[in-house]
């Protein structure tokens, strides 16, 4: 198998499953019982919440954790709207999030918030001239991604954490994409709240964290016990924090090294796409982005359909963001980039990650060669 | 290179969900889809373009008819492995039938002779049943009637 | 170790761990992906959620999969609310409800909803008629705990249902107590909604179920992708889900064998406090309760003391429910049932399980006889 | 016996959180409280009592004074860990002492010989200083100055 879908989920590393094992057998304790066997479970959560910490560049006490990166983007997004519904009804964010902030700030429209979509330019990238545009005294929070899931474009989000902040208005990044894949710690960026998720960094399931600036106001959406500090009540999934922070601190220590690894191939592979493959273009290839990504579209085939050819070669690659596969909408990130609906449905996503080479991503090239050429020859269009 | 639901439900037979991959024969259809092409001006009979390229899908159907039995048919398909699969089956379902036989073809034949398909899926098939009937009304309506005639 | 504290967490049973290990080590694929590698993982789900629905008695589409029992009360609670409130806005709840539902119940209040918390009788019960009276137009839902994990007293459930069914209103009952407990499928009881959570039957803790009734209107509290079926967006902690399915079906295999031996166990044990231990007295005990769990108070000592007296002894129990340990408190579960503040503060809660047997039980007596002796010896009270 | 925080910090040492158990001394002092018990009326100089069961806690501190020394103390306390083993502790401080030295131990001496306690038992080092405090002023206010006087 060539797996080459890594913005949708990535293998557990092993050392990840070795941290995680004392947990799922010994070790399992609830952390908030009172007792020295629970505590045990109790400091593992603690120092896991530490490692993190430090891989991001926080304070312990400003990392929650909780079961996905959906979750993390449900509490930053939700957690901030309701905390300061009062103060404010209007949130920004951008036409190309992730579902989770996007069906989220859609939900929040139904309870009466106010939501700009900000679109983007051709190569995918927001503007930071038309985000100080849509602020407005109403305006609560600013949530936009670091990375997008489908075309690995980078939003500016320094320039905007600087921006919102002169305004003091939350920042929110969805760092879903990057976390452990920057060679630099995620806080740096600026933002008051970001979303990172175990299973895009060769962690588990099941396991993921928000950061939280420590002023910045925030309601639980989950409640009950004093977890987290009340921040998110739940018995603690103590094996898959331990994997998560694992996880995380491995990724970041290879981060540069497979940041510039995981850019060759994938230039080199976007080359031979485009020196053999007719009409084939990339999408987002004018701004920066993050090093794993490609998204290509043909013309006259159907995305599916080339990853379904492309699985029968034993190539696992993508039509978009896992969670919308089935759905049969073109991608409302290509099309906020511009492209036609058909160009739109004539695309998929490559994404590399720990185990790619040169081999693979050769045999990955010729498979896919194959494949449009199949599909273009019985193509109607 | 069998799909996933036939080989895993061999394996561990008790799972009797929904159907949530394509089966063998719809895969099978999509790698070697059966009467695909085109035919000549000359060999056409009726001829039907359904669906949208914008929309996602699109078919291009193209029927010989003799003697009120359609005698050769071909597709072209732009689509996903469901649209492609459906297409296909339902070609080889049509082919040879009398042109009153195939107008009785439905989706849900087509369906039912691929196996099943997954559900958000099912639209799917709409798709070759409607080129189909297009094609014969193309048929019906002049072209074919007229060569018919002519015959 | 003699752990005692089975309400608040459990060992996970090595069977579990046995099926979850391929989902940790080779089938690591996103259920949401479009090639056959990911559809193992989906089908492994699926599977779950088959396993679930046949030891609850109910359909395959009617579970969803959650990270926590907090998150499936949350879900129960906040969900239907929601979903309802445009048709009125008063909840019926208990007094000795989990933190998961009596705090979202809370949070529900500043949202504009008004909330029954119907108090228990002496022996930890809601009584019925009390219920019945609090039912107005308004009601959009009701919600009472199956078994209390605190004292283990059931909750008349199947009452509650049929009385509630009649007048169309939706019930919740958070079964995290006794699910894969009763020698009976949870979803006989009549509920709309059950919660069950995976750490408290032999499972993994971060995976947990929630049934709905198809026909019960209920708003996601997790926005996103459309992962169950538009009701819980977030990637599935598959290997967490298929832990949660083999513990729960293991665990109803065994419940009714259990159910007797935890009885007689749970009974001699009380027996031995009661005979020697002035003043003891057990919580609770003039009602059906689970038969694993005791809840006993002691005149003049402290339960937390008592709880590290015997931690010292290496005995594991506990003070109350484990999400609130540290919270300075009295458990407003016996202070519902009548109990003053310092007897509510003198008491403790043992619950036994799987590992339970009786030399361990003798052990935790004598241990627990020595440390109320010596508290007492040094008490001012 | 030894406490979590403490055994594991010496394991993995590099976990610099807050403190969140009770740490050995803590224990020791919860297991062997020093200085339980009461004094007799005629030993005893001063008497506080102060904490309330139905809060949780309560606490009753004897101590004998000779020459403005504090000679023997003695306590008795109902409550957590934390509470008894403040209260322990805080015997231990002040026996020995000068009544005026006595009375300016806090609640941070406590916390600080003890080596640290939870963050969220932290008032219950108040408990013993209070009592303390009560039973000075308790000789202060007579008794104790009676019997010193007429010595
Ligand atoms: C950018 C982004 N945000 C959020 C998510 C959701 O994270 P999770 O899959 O952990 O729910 C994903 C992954 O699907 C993502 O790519
Ligand atoms: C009755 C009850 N409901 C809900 C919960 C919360 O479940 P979880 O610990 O999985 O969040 C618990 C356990 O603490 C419980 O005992």
């Amino acid at each position: 198998m060539i797996y080459l879908d890594h913005n949708a989920t990535t293998p557990m590393d092993r050392r990840v499953l070795g941290a995680m094992l004392p947990y799922l057998e010994n070790e399992w304790g609830n952390p908030s019982s009172p007792y020295r066997f629970a505590a045990r479970a109790r400091l593992a959560v603690e120092r896991a919440r530490h490692k993190i910490a430090e891989c991001s560049g926080c304070r312990p006490e400003e990392i929650i954790f909780t079961s996905s990166g959906t979750e993390s983007d449900n509490l930053a997004v939700r957690g901030t709207a309701y905390a300061l519904g009062s103060r404010g009804r209007h949130i920004v964010t951008t036409a190309i999030e992730h579902h989770a902030v996007l069906n989220t700030c859609r939900a929040l429209e139904k309870d009466g918030f106010r939501v700009t979509y900000l679109p983007v330019d051709h190569s995918g990238a927001v503007r930071i001239e038309e985000l100080e545009r849509s602020l407005t005294a109403e305006t609560v929070l600013v949530t936009v991604m670091h990375a997008n899931n489908e075309t690995g474009v980078l939003q500016p989000v320094r320039e905007i954490a600087a921006l919102v902040k002169r305004r003091g208005i939350p920042f929110h990044t969805d760092a879903v994409q990057t976390a452990g894949k920057m060679p630099y710690p995620v806080c740096g960026l600026g933002a008051d709240l970001i979303s990172l998720s175990g299973h895009k960094l060769y962690g588990p399931k099941g396991a993921a964290a928000l950061f939280v600036r420590e002023t910045t106001p925030m309601s639980p959406i989950l409640t009950g016990g004093m977890q987290e500090k009340g921040r998110r009540a739940g018995t603690e999934n103590v094996a898959g924090i331990v994997g998560l922070a694992h996880a995380f601190s491995l990724s970041a220590s290879l981060a540069e090294e497979e940041y510039k690894r995981l850019e060759t191939l994938r230039d080199r592979f976007e080359q031979r796409v485009l020196a053999s493959i007719p009409s084939a273009k990339i999408n987002g290839a004018g701004a920066p982005r993050i090093p794993n990504t490609t998204n290509i579209s043909f013309d006259s085939v159907d995305g599916e359909s080339i990853v379904l050819g492309l699985d029968l070669e034993g190539v696992c690659a993508s039509t978009g963001s896992a969670c919308s596969t089935g759905d049969p909408e073109p991608s409302h990130v290509l099309l906020a980039m511009g492209l036609s609906s058909k160009e739109a449905q004539g695309s998929i996503r490559i994404s590399l990650g720990r185990e790619s080479d040169e081999k693979g991503m050769d045999a990955a090239f010729e498979a896919l060669s194959r494949t449009v050429v199949r599909l273009r020859s019985i193509s109607s269009v | 290179m069998g799909s996933v639901t036939s080989k895993e439900n061999a394996e561990q037979p008790e799972y009797s969900g929904p159907v949530l991959f394509y089966n063998d024969t719809v895969v099978d259809h999509f790698v070697n889809p059966r009467n695909v092409g085109e035919l000549t001006e000359s060999e056409t009979d009726g001829y039907g373009l359904v669906g949208d390229p914008s929309c996602g899908d699109q078919m291009k159907l193209w029927i010989s008819v003799r003697s009120g039995r359609i005698e050769k048919i071909a597709f072209k398909s732009y689509g996903c492995p469901g649209a492609i699969a459906t297409s296909s089956m339902l070609t080889d379902l049509a082919r040879g039938r009398s042109v009153e036989d195939a107008k009785r073809i439905t989706d849900d034949d087509v369906v039912e002779a691929l196996g099943g398909i997954p559900e958000r899926k099912k639209h799917c098939s709409l798709l070759g049943v409607m080129a189909l009937q297009a094609a014969i009304k193309d048929w019906e309506a002049g072209r074919g009637l007229k060569k018919e005639s002519g015959a």
